[in-house]
């Protein structure tokens, strides 16, 4: 089973060389941690920055200078500020390869939930419903079960929705698997120690199981 | 050049009456109009509509003006870290009307824009897409949304000169440029205020032509919501 | 009877202070001449420019700096450069508030005729039709009659249409008139010479004469 | 940061497939691609259909490649100064597309933000409106319009660094960003080429995330074609 970090290293090894990238906050932050050094790409921040910098030292924190989870950042060299506007013309045009973030519960066809629970306070979806909408290519972080051991990987989802049919890949703490276009979860790895019974039973949508599934890497 | 300088934040948001429709510049704590605000707050103006992605925190930004009443409604895309935001959600004496940012900033942007309307996929398939007319181009399913104008558009901006070019600085740029075109009276708050040609013409973020009033504000606090530093 | 000169000399009168300006090609170019210096008025060049300067010396003149009759020009201090779709954003959402332009027709309900001739080569609207669909406050300059002293001021457009509803006012070689909202041309001034039979004459469409019509007094 | 130099024009258009559908920015002759226009003439690729404010003139910019038979249809606002176009289009050799300049603008801007359609006055009541579906918002008509977006996008900027952010000089900005952002594959071509880290981030007009190709071009002829002078 994945930690959070180790959801994290996972999903960098999808990180490929020259990629633009969207983190959401949470686990996706954490994966611009395990990005190797030498792959060149670029971190996109939703509130108007392309090249996003590890957190800064407290001599250089400038508040004018946040992501969009608030933190205080710094910028790479070569990057560049825009509004809003820009920023979600960007994201909506496919220029943005990569987006990760996580879910509340994702089904077969590709549907994700992470916005709103009914009966607790409403937050706001952010950039979310934009991102979902538009991104090539979405990678989900998220826990398989909730701490009820129930499934969030679901034949439909329970909870309203971010956006339809959009998600290509989930990292799980038990798993990898891919959103099959006809639907489906297609099983592509398991977790350190995971079993792919225990995958079948914390499953609830449609589990595609094609041949031996290996065991994931994390170094 | 035409000259628009106020004195200060009190004298250019004098006129705001009640109920009137506000967009506030910011995402977050970054970029807000803190000088406006604090004269908002002073001025006592009631039953105001704010247009800002984020409704600020409980002792900060916009929060304060929830803190004293004055909001009748927000419509952000992000309103969490704001108890006394939830307290008045949860007890019906405020509004709210939830949009996903990337349509918020667009939304803005039309307004200033001329544009009454567009499509866009955020929302497709979701409670946002309630009452909208849905529609494919090329294979995929869209929304249509339309523009958003106010009354009076608050911005902050890092320089500004006399006639109302602005300049903003690093992230606080955000929704603060697209605000700035959409109302009917814009107003804005600099940091450092400079004579006409001090600015590069090439580099300006906003053209004065949509700005009416711009003041140099002062005791900029410019808070920090999540302190975050490199291990 | 008014030379270009004198039309872009009348149409200087109607600035006011704190105005944002658009001049179109021809006449309107030279109205830029005659607003009076103790005038703060910022002129609008919709390939991207506010604050456009007088023509260059031969030695300051850049390339790169161009109005939208492709003519050199010079900035003035205070001066902000932007895109084309920036440039239109400030003139669709009514930023501009002067918008002069010249016409080879005009209807009495405000129509405008300005950029195509059936049977002869057509250049394209270029942004007249952006400007004429969107500007508050809209002043042709044109020429009362065609050589062949046909009225340019008609019931109905015969030219292919740049916009309807839009000229609020008209400065010609003969008279100042305003279009009113109902339809009809209100005489407002004579120019200099020209009698009320004689305006009367050259305007096809309904034209509007209440009270004594005075004589423009062009300085 | 990525690197997306290559090593002249040449290298960069020289996958442009006949039947392309191409945008190049500038404005008349301010702010054309002027070196990747030459090396098209030598490539020899045509069917082109050019997306471009103007179709240059006889002897230079877009005017050039008319000469050449490369382009089967301009998409234009204004067309003028060029009687090679003129020779070619009543010969009926030439399809022509003319729009209004600001929809034009609107269009590229809605093709590289993902927005498939939108509603705009301009055209209202006229012979652009035909077939087009107009709707009424706030009592005023308008009529909509749908994006453009090109396989190539050929635009001309001051500097540049080597991972494509742009900064425009004077009015040779135009339609170039807008042009940038609509562009499957987008070719930038600068005078001057710098390191990555060079350019003030706050004062980028196109970030790189929209420049697929960049090279440091030589000889800008910058012709002007309405030289004039103060008397």
């Amino acid at each position: 089973m994945l930690d959070k970090i180790g959801i994290a290293k996972r999903i960098a090894q999808e990180v490929k060389d020259g990629m633009y990238i969207n983190l959401g906050i949470g686990i996706p932050t954490l994966v611009a941690n395990y990005i190797p050094k030498n792959m060149n790409v670029v971190l996109q921040s939703e509130n108007g920055l392309l090249g996003i910098g590890p957190f800064p030292t407290e001599e250089s924190i400038d508040p004018d200078l946040i992501n969009a989870g608030k933190q205080t950042i710094t910028m790479m060299p070569g990057s560049a500020l825009f509004n809003s506007a820009e920023s979600f013309a960007m994201i909506r045009s496919g220029k943005v390869d990569l987006t990760i973030l996580g879910a509340m519960e994702v089904s077969e066809l590709g549907d994700i939930a992470n916005w709103k629970v009914p009966g607790k306070m409403v937050k706001g979806m952010g950039g979310a419903m934009d991102l979902v909408a538009s991104a090539k290519n979405i990678i989900v972080a998220m826990q398989h079960c909730s701490k009820e051991g129930a499934s969030k990987l679901l034949r439909k989802c329970t909870l309203p929705l971010t956006g339809l049919r959009c998600v290509k890949r989930i990292v799980s703490d038990l798993a990898v698997l891919d959103v099959l276009p006809l639907g489906g979860f297609r099983l592509l790895e398991r977790a350190p120690g995971v079993t792919v019974d225990e995958i079948k039973n914390a499953t609830e949508g449609k589990l595609i199981i094609d041949g031996e599934i290996p065991e994931m890497v994390i170094i | 050049m035409i000259n628009k300088v106020v004195k200060n934040a009190d004298e250019a948001i004098k006129d705001i009456p009640d109920n009137s429709v506000l967009m506030l510049g910011g995402f977050g704590l970054c970029g807000i109009p803190e000088n406006c605000i604090a004269a908002i707050l002073r001025s006592g103006v009631k039953g105001l509509t704010c247009i800002s992605n984020n409704a600020g925190v409980d002792d900060f930004g916009i929060g304060l003006m929830l803190k004293t009443r004055q909001v009748k409604k927000m419509i952000s895309s992000y309103v969490g870290e704001n108890g006394e935001f939830e307290r008045q959600l949860l007890s019906g004496e405020l509004e709210v009307e939830l949009i996903p940012q990337g349509t918020l900033a667009e939304r803005i942007r039309a307004g200033g824009a001329g544009i009454p309307a567009f499509f866009t996929p955020a929302g497709v398939g979701t409670e946002v897409a309630n009452g909208k007319e849905a529609r494919e181009f090329d294979g995929k399913m869209y929304l249509m949304e339309t523009w958003l104008r106010a009354d009076f558009s608050i911005v902050k901006a890092w320089k500004g000169d006399t006639s109302g070019n602005l300049v903003y600085r690093g992230t606080a740029r955000n929704f603060n440029p697209l605000m700035a075109s959409a109302g009917t009276i814009t107003i804005a708050e600099v940091e450092e205020l400079v004579p006409v040609g001090e600015l590069d013409p090439n580099a300006i973020h906003t053209p004065g032509i949509y700005v009416h009033r711009i003041f140099q504000g002062s005791n900029y606090e410019k808070r920090i919501e999540q302190r975050t530093v490199r291990k």
